[in-house]
């Protein structure tokens, strides 16, 4: 009982600072590739000054992410003289908390047995066998995306809220975008969930660790190269990233929906939207990209095709997971970054258009389709 | 997906590809896939055929999926290939793919290309399920569907009045005979528990359902036969039917729908040999059907008029070998009728093609050699109908006669006799037809015989195959192939004496025919127009139709009418019900104009009411629950 | 009072506040959610009797219930922006034309 | 309420997509290309050492393509005896378009030959604009520009102000065209540091 | 310490129930709309999470979901779009706040008095056995699907009920 509280408390601890520590460092990551995508340098002069020294850690500007929260923190918190501060004050919390609370659900590592990474442990933790996910629901999916309807509601508060047009404005535009972008979102996941079977995010991972054809991992994306794809675009809307910005397009609405906060509510605001890009990464990587696993590798260590194999200690495979599933979050994290630093922003019109008359019909299309080839595959 | 799914769903595949995507993606593609789609369902049923053949002709049967359960029973989409479905099957897939070759020809220049395409082979899908289908529930959505296809295809240029209502005395003249199917189908799952044919056949056969509802069986689901295969009374659809495109008419009109009734009574044969009043009703309709049709045929002067009522004619005839228990001929003259006929209508189509859309044989003549090809082709099916030897024609109608006199199920030499005239009369309407329209002096304007040109090659190749089919199909002996499945009809004693007989007489009839029209027709064909004068009554009679449709007018339509204006909508509606209903509503009126004092207009007062009456509900509930 | 008896229990209050909301509120909107409340009692119930009995005939009424809901204020909210639009006022006391 | 029907202005140069455009995906697919190659080819450039970017890290590093003509720092000349050849007229700080030169004059008694002098010579250059004028006004030649680039960026703007001490470091031996004063006699190449 | 975790689910219950029923009541005094529906918002999510401290996951899901990510975006864009500030003039309450607060009490009453007399408590003897996302989707599809279409056809109806209202009001638009 303990043990598991014990257990849970790590996974949690993990799972913040794994959030909490894209956030920041997407924050930099940011900016710095958009510099070498455009042949600049970047991000680059804020250090730390180790005390009493002169010597300066700049670490290529890595704490850039750090000091944008800092300056956010100690900025003045300018408040509008709104008809509702309640909804003001709450509307950056509900859309900052669901973004987190997703990764609950989400598997970020094969199986934990504490008394086979060190053995004093099994003392305390006797022989159990923890998933390493916080909570391992047999709805998994359907929480996702029961929580990203939540931030919605956030946005909207905040945008009614302030009291001032271009954040009701960015408000009616995030509303609409995100409902019609939620629809796509879940009909993409809806043929995966057909090609699974299941809609436990866990053991959608465990079915992604054979191998097809005798040399691909039997990844998603192998299953669904289409629906990937068309997840892939409807997640940045949801994120209302560029080329879906139009509700907190700059040129348009300065802030959008949260026009009128400023200093940490605002920051909130932004550090949701950089914490669901490593969330968006993190389902992506679960749903197409295997999750934790890596090609050829199980729980015993590596066997490749050839009939080479090789043993791996528990705590090795363990930590080579949880390295698996960071560096794959952090590849696509880094894909939608180049996707917002390539692409130009859609009309508004066009955004629900491409939307109700572009993606939908081919989730709708994509959907018949797996259906059909997988009832005759199965029968 | 086993195979005989995918003969089906192929053309389904087309329909949904050329219906969403024809108009976007360009011609090419509707022909492809329009044609494409049939001709791999032709493929696979070939493949299909050489399975039943490797596995010793047993019957394959294929369940695509369980439909829904209903108690203990399952209706399943299951489909059947024996050899009666092959022949069908064949037939359909093979002849429908020449005709939608023919058809990327002659519809070329129309605008609604997809949706000509999509239609097609929609109505292909539903045929083949029809002739596929294991249980009659399959084949009765396939009934229904190929008349929906049938009603699209013969509107398919609406915006003509005249068309689009053809279409639609198509789609209710066949409802009609629905529902003597549907009941038939009600009767045999009541009386057999389930709808599939071949245990329905065996239940029959077997003796394990009661007698008595064999003939009632029978009849109904001839009820539905006449509706589909244009018998009397319900034949008169059909030759208006011929609105629609000339390779529609070909493909449904002639090849394939309409005998779906005749493949409905062969397949449920182990019903019919049950019932013999059944069977003699259906012999005296189809030789009724054949002789009248061949008479109005005599006096048409569109073309499709009078190839539409030799169909009907010729349906007579196959109806009249079920009549005697000779299932197994009356799918052979179907088999022969499909090359045939198709070969006439689509000769008929590319006639039409050469002259801008002229279809009254009095405005041709003279066509032979500026259309060769056509003319050629045209010749021979004709000659096949007629009946000469030793063309496919010959063979079927000669064993229809000869079924007809010898059967032991009801053969007779009145019988004989009214089908040896209707062949007769078959051979001289053919020839003249042949005749006006491919010999003599030209009669058209001057401008539309400047422009007389034989049609592409993507049509004429279509008319050769057809017509050497035509010719040699008779050489294959379906009845004998058909034999183990559907045993051919005792011959009465003493009657093989006569089958010489019979031979030459058929041979006699058919020369006679030819003759009789050569005589007439030749040249400026005045023989023939002295004859007319002298005759003038009949011919007005004959080539107006019998004035059947003017009958049903006056004496059904009317009378319904009157019926449902006066007594029902009169007396029952407006006196009885209409009455009783005022009376009640301003007592009713009377009364809520106190009520509604109660109605505020407040919600709030309206969720009070609800409150209250739930709180008093309760509290009655829990002292007397 | 164990936990399935305090699940019901809050069930029937929450259709009791849902329906004296309805009663007692003047906005439209807010008797609308009123009413989303009172389904909310309902799914409650049902959701607590499909953990009780371990059968899934509450579960599924949930979901039925959860999509009339849908269903009922996509109806619902359109009626009510047309109400204002010819009156401009939520007041629900102001729309008492049907009175007898 | 009439509403009048919205109609789209149509151009003469209206962009005509093709079903390749209006794909989406391989456009799409493209512009990732040509941006992600671009990352790629940066980044394996830094990866091995080298710079990977166009822009310069500015302080530490000035770009290699200025001008030649480029004159981005003021220099006051000196006399012979190493004092500024500047009187103190304050001609400069008032042609000074941005009014960034201040000079304190002060009085030498004991040089009666340039009795001012600059006790203070100071220059703004958080608002210089390099024009030059100042050069021009000078009757003195007691301030000119030389080629250098103000590489002054600094986290306090009083650093940017430059005193009369840092602007005292004329070289005449780089100053080619006008060697003022006289070259100093030559000495043998050896010797020279 | 055990004793805690052990109960920590139940204490959970508890309090999310708690906070459900708080919210509910915070409804019926809040003047604002938006603040009515954010109270809804909070009423449901904490009702979701009763939901999935018994077990029913994907009940609760689809609770947040549905209630939270569709009735509700709906509403607050309606009250968005209505802008009911301006009418803070009226009064709150109807002329039946009185009857209505009497009636509560009388429906609590009856309630409560049908609850202490036979109200089932928890399981007893044969526990139903915790059931599935799988064991439902089966019943659902299988047993239940004539209800399923029929929701459907509702559904339909509601949209075709939607459209026509919209219909309505454009053409009052143009006339």
């Amino acid at each position: 009982m303990i043990a598991d509280l014990v257990i849970s408390l790590v996974f949690i601890g993990y799972a913040i600072s794994v959030l909490m520590g894209f956030g920041t460092i997407l924050t930099w990551v940011e900016r710095k590739q958009a510099a070498v995508m455009s042949d600049r340098i970047g991000a680059n002069r804020a250090y730390i000054r180790i005390p009493g020294t002169q010597v300066k850690l700049v670490w290529l500007g890595l704490f850039h992410g750090m000091a944008d929260g800092l300056k956010m923190l100690l900025k003045e918190d300018f408040k509008p003289r709104t008809y509702d501060w309640y909804a003001y004050a709450v509307a950056p919390w509900v859309v900052f908390t669901p973004v987190l609370l997703v990764f609950a659900v989400i598997p970020f590592g094969g199986s934990l047995t504490p008394a086979r990474l060190w053995e004093p442990l099994s003392a305390f933790f006797g022989d159990k066998t923890w998933p390493m996910q916080i909570a391992t629901l047999d709805a998994g999916i359907l929480i996702v995306f029961a929580f990203s309807g939540l931030t919605i509601i956030g946005a909207m508060l905040a945008g009614w809220s302030s009291s001032n047009k271009f954040s009701l404005l960015g408000a009616l535009r995030a509303g609409s975008q995100m409902i019609s972008y939620e629809l796509v979102l879940g009909l993409t996941v809806l043929g995966l969930i057909l090609v699974y079977g299941t809609v436990n995010l866990d053991a959608m991972v465990r079915q992604q660790s054979g191998i097809v054809l005798g040399f691909l991992p039997a990844w998603g994306i192998v299953y669904q190269p289409f629906a990937a794809t068309l997840f892939l675009a409807a997640a940045i809307a949801e994120n209302k990233r560029i080329p879906f910005d139009l509700p907190e397009a700059e040129s348009e609405l300065i802030a959008g929906y949260f026009t009128e906060y400023s200093a940490m509510k605002m920051g909130l605001f932004m550090f949701a939207e950089f914490i669901e890009i490593a969330i968006i990464g993190a389902l992506f990587t679960t749903l197409f990209l295997g999750g934790y696993n890596l090609p050829y590798m199980s729980d015993a260590g590596f066997a490749f095709p050839g009939g080479a194999a090789v043993a791996m200690p528990h705590g090795a495979v363990v930590v080579t997971q949880l390295g698996t599933f960071l560096l794959k979050v952090f590849l696509v994290c880094s894909f939608q970054i180049l996707i917002r630093w390539t692409l130009p922003r859609f009309r508004y019109d066009q955004v629900l258009m491409f939307a109700w008359k572009f993606m939908f019909p081919l989730a709708l299309a994509n959907l018949c389709v797996t259906a059909v080839v997988v009832w005759a595959v199965r029968s | 997906m086993g195979l005989l799914t995918l003969i089906v769903v192929l053309p389904l595949v087309g329909f949904v590809l050329n219906g969403l995507l024809g108009n976007r993606l360009g011609k090419g593609f509707v022909s492809a896939v329009g044609c494409g789609m049939p001709a791999m369902a032709f493929a696979v049923t070939i493949k299909c055929f050489l399975d039943l053949k490797g596995a010793g002709w047993a019957p394959i049967a294929e369940t695509a999926y369980v439909w829904t359960m209903v108690g203990q029973d399952s209706f399943e989409v299951a489909f059947w290939f024996d050899r009666l479905t092959a022949v069908m099957a064949l037939i359909v897939t093979g002849v429908g793919t020449l005709i939608h070759v023919y058809s990327t020809g002659y519809m070329h220049e129309d605008k609604s290309y997809a949706r000509y395409f999509a239609y097609l082979n929609l109505f292909l899908f539903f045929m083949l399920l029809l002739v596929l289908g294991k249980s009659l529930l399959v084949l009765f959505v396939g009934w229904e569907g190929v008349g929906l296809a049938s009603y699209l295809l013969i509107g398919f240029w609406f915006g003509d009045m005249e068309k689009a209502a053809a279409g639609k005395k198509a789609f209710i003249v066949n409802r009609i005979g629905d529902a003597g199917f549907l009941l038939g189908m009600f009767v045999i799952y009541s009386a057999v528990g389930t709808l599939d044919m071949p245990h329905i056949n065996k239940a029959f056969t077997s003796g394990a359902a009661p007698a008595v509802s064999a003939s009632l069986v029978g009849l109904l689901l001839f009820i539905g036969a006449t509706g589909k295969s244009a018998q009397i009374p319900l034949y008169v659809w059909l030759p208006d039917a011929m609105a629609g495109p000339t390779p529609v008419s070909a493909l449904i009109h002639a090849a394939t729908m309409v005998t779906a009734g005749v493949y409905l009574v062969a397949r449920m044969s182990g019903i019919y040999l049950n019932a013999p009043e059944a069977s003699t009703v259906i012999a005296a309709v189809g030789a009724l059907t054949a002789l009248m049709a061949a008479t109005i045929a005599l006096a048409q002067d569109d073309i499709k008029k009078v190839l539409a009522y030799s169909t009907v004619s010729q349906l007579g005839f196959m109806f009249v070998a079920l009549g005697v228990g000779a299932y197994g001929v009356a799918v052979f003259h179907v088999y022969t009728h499909a090359f045939f006929k198709a070969c006439l209508f689509l000769g008929a189509g590319s006639v039409i093609h050469a002259m801008s859309g002229e279809q009254d044989i009095k405005k041709m003549g003279g066509l032979a050699k500026k259309i060769p090809i056509t003319f050629f082709t045209f010749a021979l099916a004709t000659a096949a109908i007629a009946g000469i030897p030793p063309l496919s024609g010959f063979f079927s109608k000669d064993e229809i006669l000869w079924y007809a006199l010898a059967s032991g199920r009801g053969g007779s030499w009145l019988l004989l006799g009214v089908m040896a005239f209707t062949a007769l009369l078959t051979a001289f309407y053919m020839f003249r037809l042949l005749w006006l329209t491919f010999f003599g002096k030209p009669r058209m304007i001057k401008e539309v015989e400047h422009h007389i040109h034989e049609s592409p090659p993507s049509m004429t190749g279509v008319l050769v195959i057809l017509a050497v089919l035509s010719a040699v199909g008779g050489f294959l002996s379906i009845p004998h192939f058909l034999e183990p499945l559907v045993a051919l009809p005792a011959v009465r004693p003493g009657m093989d004496a006569f089958h010489y007989f019979v031979v030459g007489g058929s041979i006699a009839i058919a020369l006679a025919g030819l003759v009789g029209a050569a005589y007439f027709f030749g040249g400026d064909a005045a023989r023939a127009a002295k004859v007319r004068a002298s005759f003038a009554g009949a011919y007005r009679v004959l080539n107006n139709k019998y004035y059947v449709d003017e009958l049903y007018d006056r004496f059904i339509n009317r009378p319904l009418l009157w019926i449902s204006e006066a007594v029902f909508l009169k007396l029952g509606d407006r006196l009885l019900i209409d009455g009783t209903l005022n009376g009640l509503a301003s007592v009713a009126q009377r009364t809520a104009g106190r009520l509604s004092r109660v109605q505020t207009g407040s919600l709030h007062k309206y969720a009070f009411m609800v409150l209250v009456g739930m709180v008093a509900s309760l509290v009655w509930m829990w002292r007397n629950g | 009072m164990d936990k399935v008896q305090m699940l019901q229990v809050l069930a029937a209050s929450l259709f009791a506040l849902g329906l004296t909301g309805v009663i007692i509120r003047r906005n439209v909107l807010v008797m609308l959610m009123c009413m989303e409340l009172m389904l909310n009692g309902v799914n409650l119930s049902l959701a607590t009797f499909a953990h009780t009995m371990g059968s899934a005939v509450g579960a599924v009424l949930v979901f039925l219930i959860f999509v009339v809901a849908a269903a009922e204020i996509a109806i619902a909210i359109p009626i009510v922006l047309l109400l204002v639009r010819r009156k401009r006022t939520l007041d629900i006391e102001s729309y008492s034309d049907l009175k007898g | 309420m009439s509403r009048k029907p919205h109609v789209r202005k149509q151009y003469w140069n209206e962009p005509e997509m093709g079903l390749w455009e209006k794909a989406y995906l391989p456009e799409i697919l493209r512009g990732l290309w040509i941006t992600g190659s671009v990352f790629l080819r940066n980044m394996g450039k830094w990866m091995t050492g080298r710079k990977g970017a166009l822009t310069t890290y500015y302080p530490e590093e000035t770009r290699w393509d200025y001008a030649q003509a480029n004159r981005g720092k003021h220099v006051l000349t000196r006399r012979p005896d190493g004092t500024p050849q500047c009187v103190a007229c304050n001609m400069c700080a008032t042609v000074c378009p941005a009014k960034v030169i201040e000079i304190e004059a002060g009085f030498d008694p004991a040089d009666a030959a340039h009795p001012k002098y600059p006790v203070r010579f100071e220059i703004d250059y958080s608002r210089c604009v390099f024009c030059g004028l100042c050069v021009e006004a000078c009757p003195e030649d007691a301030i000119r520009m030389a080629k250098e680039v103000p590489n002054l960026p600094s986290g306090d703007r009083w650093n940017m102000w430059l005193a009369k001490e840092e602007l005292l470091d004329w070289q005449p031996q780089s100053d080619v065209a006008k060697p003022y004063p006289p070259a100093p006699p030559r000495v043998p190449d050896g010797e020279r540091g | 310490m055990t004793d805690f975790l052990a109960n920590l689910d139940t204490l959970l219950l508890w309090a999310f129930a708690g906070c459900a029923f708080v919210s509910a009541a915070l409804m019926l005094v809040l003047r604002q709309p938006m603040r009515v529906a954010i109270a809804l918002v909070s009423c449901m999510v904490f009702l979701g999470g009763v939901y999935g401290l018994l077990g029913l996951h994907f009940i609760a899901a689809f609770q947040v979901l549905i209630y939270v990510g569709a009735v509700m975006v709906f509403m607050v864009y309606a009250i968005m779009l209505l802008d009911p500030r301006d009418e803070s003039g009226g009064e709150k309450f109807s002329k039946l706040l009185w009857p209505g607060i009497i009636g509560l009490s009388l429906l609590a009453e009856a309630l409560a008095v049908g609850y202490w007399s036979d109200l089932p408590g928890a399981p007893r003897g044969a526990a139903g056995e915790p059931f599935d996302m799988v064991r439902f989707s089966a019943a659902f599809l299988s047993e239940y699907w004539l209800h399923f279409e029929l929701t459907s056809v509702l559904l339909l109806a509601a949209v075709v009920a939607a459209l026509a209202v919209i219909k309505e009001n454009r053409r009052h638009d143009h006339g």
